[in-house]
């Protein structure tokens, strides 16, 4: 235990020293650079404070940035999770539909977010925009990993029901779900990191003063680079965070499961 | 078991109601959508004025304020009807006009404002020969600027396009011979000693048009009585600052604040970017500007047949008439 | 054996992949109660025997009948316990025994009765509470052996159950396999590999050809349980249907 | 489950449904956009026709269609080159390593959660040229396979390395005959989904500017203009090309790999 516990720490000290080994570039690096278009980390320490304490231009702060982001960010994952999950599963059960439209399915995932954002623009309104572009990034992981994982269901399990007499539907919530849930979640975890890192691509679509993706835009316009900085560290942070949570509830959820892979 | 599929649940149902909460707004107040592009405050101070002396509640109005990157933004938005009014350029303006949306300027905001900012090497209009020129993008007027120049003295500009506030890196790497930017882009690079001015655009085109206020035709039919209080509003925002010289001078440090540019580059630029009052439209500088568009294939041709038409149908100056005439 | 009821008609069975026949022309009846082995070579075509009993599998010509109807898992009550591991990974030992009942929507109290009983004769009652990655590949084994046995089925299907245990545990189970089916009488088709096995579990003992697979012969065991391996008439049984295996 | 037959007529069968898929999309596209009359829905034939002229005339600025693939998919080859390059090599040591990772976590995993967009400021001012474009590329297509090299290394079947090891291999032979092998499938699907993600950023990319051609500049510019029908040929175009991609990396995948029982498409 003790061993253990040293272990622990030193992992984490040597964390701390990478941190500052490149908190140590940065700055030789910002001394190299000397422009005003490149902060040093002093600067970005004075930027996070003024947004902590006074915020932006406008007067809104890091957090009230943070939090109208997540709620997009949220809406927008549980609209992919709403339509990826009973469709992966759907698709899943009758792979025949998916391989017949795959021509149509497939191509939309490699289009980037931003591209779609002239046309969610003029299609669509107010915050139903949000919610597709996110979408659209965020479908195709979960939406993908539940499909395999419906087509990977042991057919030892299916048919340990089906001998017993079990209905379609008793399949379905009892084997087919509980088997495919780890794979669904793992997709969902994946899904929620891209959502969270197409903020800032979400909120290129203008109109309102806050989100954290607007603080980065609107501060490259009148170059605050700190505020730019501040602005990347918290989506890294955020979405870091949010991972290692869920990776958390994984292994507790799962206990069944041997091993939790961590990407 | 049923305990955990009941958490999992309501997790994602208050994600799924956080997500979708309505604004909420009051009944009482008319309320109205306008937007404005981040850090152009030199060019549309009305805007920034407006929100700070709260100048729209006077009217009995409640706003709602929306930043945008470009003016191509603020168009999309004005064609999905969820901006009511804007200023950004006229440029884009008559773009989207072309294109068979139902814009419609009611006032002009400045004219000029720009400047051509180039290397230390280029001396002349005749340096500019092959050179890499910075434009903020196919859909502005600085672009159609370049164009401009480049025609009048038969030489050959290469355009870039790139973001406004990333031009003076470019120009410092010597990637770009110089570029084109408005008001206080242009002035900051000087400042800095990145480059030096060239012309500015009071020299490529004397008292050009350049920002204007939008509205939707709709509006104009169906509310005249909000449109009416706009132009109130920004005319008196106009009226505030020329009043006197502190007002003057507050407006600059308001200017600071929004573009985070030093007080000496605001002035400079200020000075380069005029705001005639009372704010017409400059229409030989619109129908020039349009003229280019349709030789650029910026407006597919065969839209525009009649230019006077068109730039009636753009122009809808009534509303700045009457508040000038009630005024008297 | 005769006087006996019969359970399954299996007539005239055969089953093909596209080209290749898997299962050629056969015909035999399972009498009620009865503990039949079907042995063969390997790759012959066992699993798929399975598979079409019970209905799994689609057939491609002939019939089998249980009480002159189709073999249907609504109907019908019918286990099978898979060659391979089939311990559901998500749900404990308790859970993972009651599947059938639930499926059968059996009342509460009656499933906990039951499956305590089960549990206890299998003894797994301590472990009821483990996921099956935490136990043993035996124990697992004697959980599906549990799982199958609690629905007290008409008709119990057992595809090489045994194949990847050790020895002494093999031993164990079997026993324990006998004593469950002595008590609640059930019929049991028992396929294996091993002759031994075969020999010692059951009463009677179907031999299959090579592929395309049909019946060679029937053996009938006649001896008494618990059966002694080293026992003459055991011996001779077990050799006899050695010979009936061979096929070089 | 149950079907063992038609395995054979099903492959015709597949592109048939496919094409017929195709045409029912396009037609109730068709169909939509004549009804809702909107300038901002163009039909098929609309898109169809710019991209005839887009390939023809070239965009307003005369940049044929061909020359905006073509710089976009060096872009992405540049990018994705450099993230195989750092990320398979790097991952190897670190699975090796495992004290490397856990040790720089704090400072690699945060930056997996940065969006391309987000560092278009600071790619602007520290990199120069094409540069630029082959990092914002190589952010995204970097962890995929960094990440898929490190898991495939660590899950490595300890029995297959004890084989070797009790004939007294040395590490680098167990690691150039073993390690490798047996990570190079998970590499190779690290790579398909980096390929992905990396032409996913190719908007992001292309939104640094100082370029006036590639595919993702081309959409930015008629977003200017708004003219969606171009837009839609832009998208199209991105969307196809990391389709076929994707298909010749599974393709691939499935010819080399046939030692692996399933390959999962993900």
């Amino acid at each position: 235990m003790t061993n253990n516990y040293a272990e622990k720490m030193k992992t984490m000290g040597l964390n701390f020293f990478t941190l500052a080994m490149v908190l140590v570039l940065w700055t030789l690096i910002a001394y190299w650079q000397k422009s005003p278009f490149f902060a040093t980390p002093y600067d970005i320490v004075l930027g996070f404070v003024q947004m902590v304490t006074v915020g932006d231009v406008e007067g809104y702060r890091l957090w009230s940035h943070m939090l109208h982001s997540l709620v997009r960010v949220s809406a927008g994952f549980a609209a992919a999770c709403l339509v990826g999950i009973p469709g992966g599963l759907l698709l899943g059960l009758y792979p025949k539909i998916y391989d017949r439209t795959r021509i149509l399915v497939e191509p939309i995932r490699f289009i980037s977010p931003i591209a779609w954002i002239p046309m969610a623009i003029v299609l669509l309104v107010g915050f139903s925009r949000y919610i597709f572009v996110i979408w659209v990034a965020s479908f195709f992981p979960i939406f993908v990993s539940t499909l395999w994982s419906v087509r990977q269901v042991n057919a030892v399990y299916v048919n340990v029901a089906r001998v017993a007499g079990a209905s379609r539907l008793f399949i379905i919530r009892k084997i087919i779900f509980p088997s495919i849930l780890p794979s669904v979640i793992g997709g969902m975890r994946i899904s929620l990191g891209i959502s969270w890192m197409c903020i800032v691509a979400a909120e290129m679509i203008g109109g309102q003063m806050v989100g954290i993706g607007r603080l980065i835009l609107k501060s490259a316009m009148v170059t605050r680079m700190d505020l730019v900085v501040v602005g990347m560290i918290s989506i890294g942070f955020v979405g870091y965070a949010t991972n290692e949570l869920i990776i958390f509830i994984e292994k507790r959820i799962f206990r069944w499961r041997a091993a939790v892979s961590i990407e | 078991m049923k305990k955990r599929w009941l958490l999992f649940t309501v997790v994602l149902s208050f994600v799924f109601v956080m997500g979708f909460q309505p604004t909420v707004g009051s009944a009482e107040m008319k309320k109205i959508h306008f937007g404005y592009l981040v850090a152009d405050q030199i060019h549309n101070f009305a805007s920034m004025i407006i929100k700070e002396k709260k100048l729209f509640k006077a009217e009995g109005l409640e706003v709602e304020w929306g930043e945008y990157l470009a003016g191509a933004y603020v168009m999309q938005h004005l064609a999905a009807g969820e901006v009511d009014f804007a200023t950004c350029g006229v440029i884009p303006t008559m773009i989207t006009r072309g294109r068979g949306v139902d814009v419609v300027v009611i006032a002009g905001s400045n004219t000029e404002g720009s400047s051509i900012i180039v290397k230390e090497s280029i001396k002349t209009v005749k340096d500019l020969d092959g050179a890499k020129i910075g434009t903020p993008g196919i859909g502005s007027i600085q672009d159609a600027m370049v164009d401009i120049v480049a025609r009048k003295h038969n030489i050959k500009i290469i355009h870039k396009h790139m973001s406004v506030p990333d031009m003076p890196i470019y120009l410092k790497k010597g990637e770009i011979d110089g570029f084109i930017a408005w008001s206080p882009h242009n002035t900051k690079a000087a400042a800095l000693g990145y480059g030096h001015i060239l012309l500015t655009s009071h020299d490529i085109l004397p008292g050009h048009q350049c920002c204007v206020l939008v509205t939707r035709g709709e509006l104009i039919r169906k509310e005249p009585e909000t449109v009416k209080k706009v132009m109130r509003a920004y005319m008196k925002a106009f009226q505030y600052e020329m009043a006197s010289k502190k007002n003057h001078d507050e407006t600059l440090e308001m200017v600071v604040k929004y573009t985070n540019a030093p007080k000496e580059v605001v002035v400079k630029a200020w000075a380069l970017t005029p705001h005639p009052y009372p704010p017409y439209l400059n229409i030989e500088s619109a129908k020039f500007q349009a003229e280019g568009l349709l030789k650029g294939g910026k407006i597919k041709r065969g839209v525009i047949t009649n230019m006077d038409k068109f730039i009636a149908q753009l122009y809808h100056p009534y509303f700045l008439l009457d508040y000038l005439r009630n005024m008297k | 054996m005769a006087g006996r009821k019969v359970k399954i008609e299996v007539r005239n069975l055969s089953k093909h992949f596209d080209d290749l026949i898997v299962l050629h022309q056969m015909d035999f009846d399972i009498y009620e109660g009865e503990f039949l082995c079907v042995v063969g070579p390997t790759g012959c075509g066992k699993t798929t025997f399975c598979n079409v009993v019970t209905g799994l599998l689609p057939i491609t010509e002939g019939s089998i009948t249980m009480g002159g109807e189709k073999i249907d898992f609504k109907k019908h009550n019918v286990s099978f316990v898979f060659q391979e591991p089939s311990c559901i990974p998500w749900r404990t030992i308790w859970d993972d025994v009651k599947i059938g009942l639930e499926i059968r929507k059996v009342p509460k109290k009656e499933i906990n009765e039951r499956v305590s009983a089960i549990l206890d004769l299998t003894g797994l009652t301590e472990f009821k509470d483990f996921y099956p990655s935490q136990i043993s590949a035996g124990m697992k084994q004697r959980v599906v052996i549990a799982r199958s046995f609690v629905t007290e089925p008409d008709l119990l299907l057992m595809d090489e159950p045994f194949g990847q245990l050790d020895s002494s545990t093999r031993f164990y189970i079997e026993n324990q396999l006998i004593k469950v089916w002595q008590k609640t009488k059930r019929t049991i088709i028992f396929v294996t590999h091993n002759l031994e096995e075969a020999v010692y579990l059951s009463e009677r003992i179907l031999v299959c050809t090579q592929k395309p697979t049909g019946i060679k012969e029937e053996v009938i065991v006649d001896l008494p349980h618990p059966r002694d391996i080293t026992d003459r008439e055991f011996v001779k049984i077990r050799n006899r249907v050695t010979d009936l295996v061979k096929w070089w | 489950m149950a079907n063992d037959k038609n395995a054979g007529s099903g492959k015709l069968g597949t592109f048939g449904y496919n094409a017929l898929a195709l045409s029912i999309f396009i037609l109730l596209w068709t169909i939509v956009s004549w009804i809702s009359e909107s300038l901002f829905l163009p039909t098929p034939w609309t898109v169809l026709k710019s991209f005839l002229d887009l390939c023809t005339y070239g965009d307003v600025e005369g940049i044929s269609l061909g020359m905006h693939i073509f710089k976009s998919t060096l872009r992405i080859f540049a990018g994705f080159v450099a993230a195989c390059i750092l990320g398979i090599p790097l991952g190897i040591l670190m699975g090796l390593y495992p004290r490397v990772y856990d040790s720089t976590k704090s400072v690699i995993e945060p930056i997996r959660f940065i969006p391309p967009v987000a560092w278009i400021p600071l790619v602007i001012v520290l990199l120069v040229g094409f540069s630029r474009y082959a990092f914002i590329i190589w952010l995204g297509a970097f962890f995929p396979i960094f990440i898929g090299t490190l898991l495939s290394v660590r899950s490595v079947n300890p029995t297959h390395i004890d084989v070797p090891r009790s004939f007294g291999a040395k590490r680098l032979y167990i690691i150039r005959k073993i390690v490798i092998p047996s990570t190079l499938p998970d590499i190779f699907t690290g790579m398909r989904v980096g390929m992905g993600i990396g032409w996913d950023c190719i908007m992001a990319a292309e939104m640094i500017g100082g370029e006036n051609e590639g595919l993702g500049v081309m959409i930015l510019k008629y977003a200017e203009l708004i003219r969606i029908e171009d837009i839609m040929v832009g998208m199209i175009v991105i969307g196809a090309i990391g389709f076929f991609i994707n298909e010749i990396f599974i393709f691939v995948e499935r010819r080399v790999f046939k030692w692996k029982e399933a390959i999962v498409i993900s």
